[in-house]
């Protein structure tokens, strides 16, 4: 297919070889502060992560993450995807402007909330306090129970730009006459929406839950600038636990065994989505 | 690039000041370097790429906690074999040339050195009515209680007990102060001895948190950085951070509280000493380099003018101090005029030479010190928290210091 | 013809212009909220990038800078000449010697030029490569075509972390360390398989009659995909083409990896590095930020308008 | 339950297309309608605007007394079969099919029951689980028609239902539609192209031209006594054929006068053209009104020569080449002609049809 | 031009549907062939194929002589009218008809002229530079239509190009395809449901049922000697009455022979029967084959009692009630007739049609 030999090339030529690399990888003890000492330990990677406990936390702080977030940037993209699909005047400029938190780099928008949700001199808190909810500065990422909530915040307000343009571009290629026939057989706004536009939405709804839990899974920046994991092991998520066995304890067989499980979560995931959204992606 | 090139790999610090001495080395010695740097925060895993991917490097900087793990894993050479290197072995503060030895080899010549200071606001004090600084972790407790009845601070004493790359100061100067130690003489876990362990420490800081309110719950969201931010607006009283903030936080274009910031010595706890931790970070050859004698001699060349003497002068060390305040390793330079009169500008000599000798190197630093970082810090902040108590969350850091040991 | 004309029970023309003025609120109040979400925060980094560092730590924060200055925006735009550094001209100007503009200020214009550069060159790479994969994986019928697909998605699962340094040593091997070819070539990688897909999703919607009735007229199948169904896709293309530009913007942890030094860092790295051990300037990250939105949202209008219905009506009966 | 009128109706597009124009039209209540009229005259518009898709430009639209112009679609209880069949492409066969009646919570049982009925009339009972992309055209078009069917509107909008079915599935289906009517006794509004099917299935028809109501009647009215030339050309395949020439008042009767032909007027027809004596007109003779068997008298016989010969199956068509006019007639299949022969043709007087030359009016009706 | 040739062509759908079986067919260069069949019989199916834009999914396709299964489409130099017309929406109408040039690389001038003419006979002109959106249906397909008839392929297929135009334009558009036929002398295979476009156009026919093809003919053969009972049945509005009855050989002669009927059937029919003494059959009259005026002998008369009469233009059509049979017969419109009267009908003979009760294959063809 010679359509697809670009593709493929790229492919092949940058990401088959390293996908391989770490799966050999995870097939070896390697810590590389034992240059010497690598033995070939076949599945012991993988069956070492049922008893590690840490692993387990992360693979719980994943799922919380994962769930909250993806399911905020949905609603919120869909909301936000048929508010843009009206006509109205200031659509233009309103749609420029919810791509701004794309545009910010994920440093910078690390940074920026970080300091927004700082308890000493944050915005939030500033904020909060100004509007006379709260009568002290509160404690945001300090506090185990609220941290994971805003991070995902910060992460929905970054992705939902995406989401709602991929939701925007497949309402836009719904036809009218579509809508026509409904409006005839008696459907009413809501029936419109839920017979006509949702499943006609579904490529787009596909696209947003692959790519934003594909992101949510796998999210890091936003955990590194902000909590490195902590406080305590309330943000560990997974790909921190990769990063911090991969580059703080070297241990890149391991890291490497736990990138996979993750991935085949990732794509078993992906698989449901093309299985129960679209026949074919 | 020529064959002859050599590449140098920083943290994005005082890069302009680097550079200029680079060009003053290439034109003196006619080899040219490659300089590249990247992100402080990122550096150490951006090296680890570097280095398994086998990309040409020769000279690189180093922080003295990662030394063993450099070392095992083959990364970085030794330079005692280079005259012209050891040479400013004399001239150096031993703290540094301990904290750039591993296994008896000497791994490089420092870029900078320094220490935790404990710094507090004279205003805040003075109103609060005393007419002194505390001396002892009791003390600042008592003060702090005063401060937060009379409503001068509801925190009046910042700790950064965030999990980043300083936690481990932190963590090392409340222990040390309290007279502490994380190991012993083998190299095994101390930690939870009560008299000289960490346990101590780790109560004051629960304590503080929850029993005397006078460290924010926040802490523990709360890094370096962000604490001496809090502490430049003027939200507290006393702070723990590195000594060369006290340029900035007493500069009114950073800070609401310049002018009003000194420095006195590390609380000591009830059998502690006034100690601090003192850290340093140094220029380092990579094996690589080390492997090929050509160009293991020009990097040489390349250290010395950075680490050593430039055209007869620690030229270097001198131009950091003044640009960025980063403290030097090398005693002559307290004797030069210009620093002193910088130093005077900001700060207390005195104050600084005293707190500087009591600085002791971090205990904890090994080939598996990542590692254990990892779980101790999450231990500390379990406590804080209030998740454990303060018995088992050391017992738990210990545990894994332990075994990781016994891995190894 | 009785000439009687009933008001019909229910005043459907109120109830119209009600649906209408209830409608336009709901819009009005829908586009606040929106507005408000997305731009609060950013105008938070606004006002604060022309605060000095001393103003942005106050307590309660000063939504309105109250001494506004430029000095952040001015030490990134006056600073950048080509001379050598030497001793003499060099910035001292870390934050701990009395100012807080970092020193790497100058880099950051060039950077965000390397930034534009490489996700330019990743737009449309994307698009050469990635038009046709997604037509072919859409329209034709071929054996292993579910196979393709699934192993584009595969690509993309393993998280970057475990894929830095493999990536690593194929860049090496290709010699462009430290160059932006390095990024654009594994920028393309990351982002190709989900242009395709996104394609995927909108060639698969358009009527296979237009790609019959094209052929018939006499086009090869790539003539059919560019007279035909690319201008009929404008608005998934515009969809791909912000997504690539905004990862290639964004992405940090490959950056970091491949370049070195300011002939190939982007914006993010310089962004990272103004946060070093000795840097805290807050205010003046912020002003970087603030730079950093414009080259996407230069591109954002652009492209926005692309971004229309209806492009297939009346195409088709049935 | 309906009766719909058009009081002065325009339609505008937004590019300012007047699509339609002044329409005034009374549909009564159980009426079968049917509008007919050439490609782009405005009947879709018309239906459109019947079923509250398009804006009413102007105007008033009327149901029942009640203005509807701005009533939503979903209020006007109308089932519409649309020319572009406007199929949900996600939905099978089936729920194409029940989606009406989903939306008006008929009951599950109720709305199998009636799906499978249209279904099976429809003979695509094999089909209810496809999805429209996976039908022929005429399939699909049926689908469409199913819609409708298993509907119980006030008003039913059909646009070209049967366009794409073959001629035996479209008879069975126009009886079907017959049926329908009967049965539900509710309006139908019902554009076609097939002459067959709109004079078997109209009670009135409507013919429209650029957006203007040229006729109504019924369908007898419309082929019998076309009002205009355009009416008449537009019925009858093959169309009618036209003969220019000058009326003549002769004796008690009327004479219809051409360089070659002199044809004179029966009684019924020279009654209602007094006074017309000498005006330029045009006579109309549809293609089935000549027979060749009979021999007609003097008065009433076209020679010519043959020019084509067309067997259509059940008949056969001739052309003629007379005086410049192409003429076609249809003559009965058993005739064995071959181009170039001298043909007579007997005309049937009593169906002339006479129209004003310039105006294109007709003189009798 | 081309020859095509079907050899044992399959077709199945990826959903395991069998649309065309065992195709085996023989185009001719320069011929107009026409499919015909019932809705979903796989017409589109063949044309497709024809045009490459399905694989085919047994069997050989041929262009005069070579395998042309895996040519792409843009290769085999066709060009198509779809029955969807899948016209570019984002095109002008004048780019939607030039398309097929530009991607020949035909000059600007002479394209612009080819596009010209070719509106001016479609009666679009006015509309070119619209978007599809903004067309009427008809308007649509002739727009598709166009875009065909620009070109000057080796091969035309036309999937029902005229089904949403009105009668008149038809004919026009009918005699334009004609005459592009004549013009071009290139092969075209055409599908229609309109019989008498197909009897108008068609060198041959081809009846399709089911994927499987019927009988292949020239109009002439389909329409007077149709080869099985589906054919006849196929050909014909009203279509073909049949009544079920048994032959039997008396004197030299045969008869028909039914509970209330006996036709003695005429010499032609008789030697064709030989042998088949008592057999089933069915017999097949065509609504035109019978007269009211003539008096038709005892052996060749229908009596009945009148149950519809359908005016329908030109002619009615009398429906009949006859033991249990519903015959339909094409009278001429003046006869009147209303519902209950007892008619008679004199049969016409020797245009009668018999089969074989159980198999429906035709006994005299
Ligand atoms: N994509 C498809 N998948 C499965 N079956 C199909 C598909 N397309 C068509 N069919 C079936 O194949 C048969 C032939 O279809 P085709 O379109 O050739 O019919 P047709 O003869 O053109 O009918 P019509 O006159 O209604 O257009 C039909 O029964 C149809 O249901
Ligand atoms: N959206 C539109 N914008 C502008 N003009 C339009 C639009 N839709 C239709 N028209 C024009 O309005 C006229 C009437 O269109 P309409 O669809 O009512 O015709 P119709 O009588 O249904 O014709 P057909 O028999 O071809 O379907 C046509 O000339 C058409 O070109
Ligand atoms: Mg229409
Ligand atoms: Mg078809």
């Amino acid at each position: 297919m010679i359509f697809l030999a670009p593709v493929m090339l790229v492919l092949m030529l940058v990401a088959v070889f390293p996908i391989l690399y770490s799966l050999y990888l995870s097939f070896f003890r390697i810590k590389l502060t034992r240059p010497n000492r690598t033995p070939f330990v076949w599945l012991d990677n993988y069956t070492d992560l049922f008893g590690n406990e840490l692993f387990w936390t992360s693979v719980a702080r994943t799922v919380v993450f994962s769930v909250v977030s993806v399911s905020a940037i949905a609603v919120i993209a869909l909301l936000v995807s048929l508010l843009l699909n009206q006509d109205f005047r200031f659509r233009r400029v309103l749609s420029t402007i919810i791509l701004v938190p794309w545009a910010i780099p994920y440093v910078a928008n690390a940074l920026m909330w970080k300091w927004i949700y700082d308890s000493g001199y944050g915005a939030l808190n500033g904020l909060l306090f100004q509007l006379d909810f709260i009568s002290r500065y509160m404690v945001f990422l300090g506090d185990q129970n609220k941290t994971i909530y805003l991070i995902a915040n910060a992460f929905v307000w970054k992705e939902v730009p995406l989401a709602t343009i991929l939701l925007l571009v497949s309402l836009k290629a719904i036809p009218s006459d579509l809508y026509a026939a409904a409006r005839v057989d008696g459907a009413t706004v809501w029936s419109r929406f839920v017979h006509v536009t949702l499943p006609a939405m579904k490529p787009g709804f596909l696209l947003v839950m692959i790519y934003e839990t594909m992101m949510a899974i796998r999210h890091f920046d936003l955990f590194f600038i902000l909590t490195e994991g902590g406080p305590g092991d309330a943000s560990h998520v997974l790909s921190w636990h990769i990063y911090v066995e991969t580059f703080r304890n070297l241990s890149f067989g391991s890291g490497a065994a736990m990138s996979y499980v993750l991935a085949l979560v990732t794509f078993a995931l992906s698989y449901i989505f093309i299985r129960t959204l679209g026949r074919r992606v | 690039q020529g064959a002859s090139d050599l590449t140098m790999h920083t943290w994005s610090a005082a890069v302009d000041t680097v550079q200029s001495h680079l060009n003053a080395f290439t034109a003196s010695s006619g080899i040219n370097v490659n300089y590249g740097n990247s992100p402080w925060a990122q550096y150490r895993e951006g090296m680890v790429t570097k280095f398994v991917g086998g990309a040409p490097l020769d000279m690189m900087w180093v922080s003295d906690a990662w030394l063993p793990e450099w070392v095992e894993a083959g990364w970085i050479a030794p330079v005692d074999g280079f005259k012209n290197l050891t040479q400013y072995n004399s001239e150096a503060e031993e703290f540094c040339n301990d904290s750039m030895t591993y296994n008896g080899r000497q791994y490089g010549l420092t870029y900078y050195t320094d220490y935790m200071a404990f710094l507090y606001d004279e205003e805040k004090v003075k109103a609060a009515g005393f007419d002194a600084p505390p001396t002892t972790w009791d003390e600042v407790v008592e003060q702090s209680l005063v401060m937060k009845e009379k409503g001068i601070s509801d925190y009046p004493m910042m700790l950064a007990m965030a999990q980043e790359s300083w936690l481990i100061e932190f963590m090392s100067t409340l222990v040390f102060s309290h007279g502490g130690r994380f190991i012993d003489e083998n190299g095994m876990s101390s930690m939870t001895s009560e008299k000289d362990g960490a346990m101590e420490a780790l109560q004051w800081v629960v304590d503080a948190v929850s029993k005397h309110g006078i460290v924010s719950p926040a802490c523990v969201e709360t890094g370096e950085l962000s604490g001496l931010k809090a502490f430049a607006s003027g939200n507290h009283a006393f702070a723990m951070v590195a000594k060369y903030r006290l340029r900035m936080l007493n500069d009114p274009e950073q800070s609401q509280v310049a002018g009003n910031v000194q420095q006195t010595l590390m609380p000591k706890g009830g059998n502690g000493a006034h100690n601090t931790v003192g850290w340093m970070r140094f220029h380092g050859m990579s094996s690589q380099a080390a492997a090929d004698p050509i160009r293991a001699e020009a990097t040489a060349k390349l250290i010395e003018w950075f680490g050593g003497k430039s055209d007869g002068a620690y030229k270097f060390q001198k131009l950091l101090f003044l640009d960025i305040g980063a403290g030097f390793g090398v005693k002559p330079l307290f004797d030069d005029p210009e620093i002193k009169a910088a130093y005077n500008a900001y700060g207390d000599v005195e104050v600084i030479k005293a707190q500087q000798s009591l600085a002791m190197q971090k205990d904890v630093v090994t080939p598996w010190f990542g590692e254990w970082n990892e779980t101790n810090g999450t231990a500390w902040q379990s406590a804080i928290l209030g998740n454990t108590d303060v018995a088992s969350a050391i017992a738990k850091s210990s545990d894994a210091w332990d075994e990781l040991k016994e891995d190894y | 013809m009785t000439d009687t004309i009933h008001k019909p029970a229910v005043d459907y023309r109120r109830r119209q212009k009600l649906a209408r003025i209830s409608r336009n609120l709901a819009i009005l109040i829908g586009a606040l909220v929106v507005a408000i979400y997305v731009l609060a925060p950013v105008a938070w980094l606004v006002s604060s990038s022309f605060q000095t560092e001393a103003e942005i730590v106050s307590v309660p924060p000063h939504w309105i800078p109250e001494d506004p200055t430029l000095r952040n925006f001015e030490a990134i735009f006056t600073a950048g000449n080509e001379e050598e550094i030497t001793y003499e001209n060099r910035s001292g100007q870390d934050p701990a010697s009395g100012g807080y503009i970092p020193s790497t200020a100058k880099n950051l214009l060039p950077a965000m030029w390397n930034s534009t550069v490489v996700a330019t060159l990743v737009v449309i790479l994307n698009l050469l490569v990635g038009v046709p994969a997604a037509y072919a994986l859409a329209k034709i019928r071929f054996m292993g075509r579910d196979a393709s697909i699934y192993f584009i998605l595969m690509t993309r699962v393993i998280p970057d972390i475990a894929l830095v340094v493999p990536f690593f040593l194929v860049i090496k091997n290709l010699g462009m360390l430290d160059s932006i070819w390095s990024l654009v070539l594994t920028y393309l990688a990351v982002t190709v398989p989900f242009t395709v897909f996104i394609l995927v999703q909108y060639f698969e919607g358009l009527p296979d009659e237009l790609d019959k009735a094209a052929r018939v007229d006499g086009c090869s199948r790539i003539q059919a995909l560019v007279r035909v169904f690319l201008p009929l896709s404008l608005p998934s293309l515009v969809a791909v083409v912000l997504f690539a530009f905004l990862t290639s913007w964004n992405e940090f942890l490959l950056a970091l990896m491949f370049t070195q030094t300011s002939a190939s860092q982007t914006l993010p790295i310089v962004l990272a590095a103004f946060t070093s051990d000795f840097t805290i300037s807050f205010s003046f990250i912020n002003a970087a930020g603030v730079l950093a939105i414009v080259p996407p949202i230069i591109v954002a209008v652009i492209f926005e308008r692309y971004i229309v219905s209806g492009l297939t009506a009346g195409a088709v009966k049935g | 339950m309906a009766r719909i009128r058009f009081n002065n109706v325009e339609k505008k597009y937004a590019n300012g297309f007047h699509a339609v124009q002044n329409l005034t039209l009374d549909i009564q209540d159980k009426e079968f309608l049917v509008l007919l009229g050439p490609s782009g005259c405005g009947k879709s518009t018309t239906l459109n605007m019947i079923a509250g898709l398009e804006d009413v430009s102007g105007g008033a639209l009327l149901f029942d007394d009640e203005l509807v112009n701005y009533t939503p679609p979903h209020k006007r209880d109308v089932a519409m079969v649309f020319q572009s069949y406007a199929l949900y492409p996600h939905k099978s066969v089936f729920d194409n099919i029940a989606f009406g009646l989903q939306m008006r919570k008929v009951d599950r049982a109720e709305i199998d029951k009636r799906v499978r009925e249209a279904a099976e009339k429809l003979e695509i009972t094999h089909l209810l689980d496809r999805r429209p992309s996976q039908l022929s055209g005429g399939q699909r078009q049926r689908v469409a028609l199913g819609r409708a069917m298993v509907r119980e509107p006030s008003v039913f909008l059909m646009d070209e239902p049967l366009s794409n079915l073959d001629a035996a599935l479209r008879i069975s289906m126009r009886a079907e539609i017959k049926e329908l009517h009967q049965s539900m006794q509710t309006t139908f509004v019902y554009v076609t192209h097939d002459q067959a099917e709109a004079l078997t299935l109209a009670d009135r028809i409507v013919v429209m031209k650029d957006g203007v109501v040229k006729q109504v009647g019924t369908p007898d009215d419309i082929y019998e006594r076309p009002e205009n030339t355009f009416v008449a050309s537009f019925l009858g395949s093959p169309p009618i054929n036209y003969i220019d020439g000058t009326l003549k008042f002769a004796g008690g009767g009327a004479q219809f006068l051409h360089e070659a032909l002199a044809l004179d007027l029966p009684e019924a027809i020279t009654a209602k053209l007094s006074g017309q004596d000498g005006r330029k007109v045009r006579l109309g003779i549809r293609a089935e009104d000549v027979d060749e068997a009979a021999a007609g008298g003097p008065g009433a016989t076209i020679h010519g020569k043959v020019n084509s010969v067309l067997p259509v199956g059940s008949d056969q068509f001739l052309g003629f080449d007379f005086y410049g006019n192409e003429l076609f007639f249809r003559v009965g299949k058993d005739l064995a002609h071959k181009v170039g022969d001298d043909v007579s043709l007997s005309v049937d007087l009593n169906r002339l049809h006479l129209f004003d030359k310039d105006s294109g009016a007709s003189l009798l009706w």
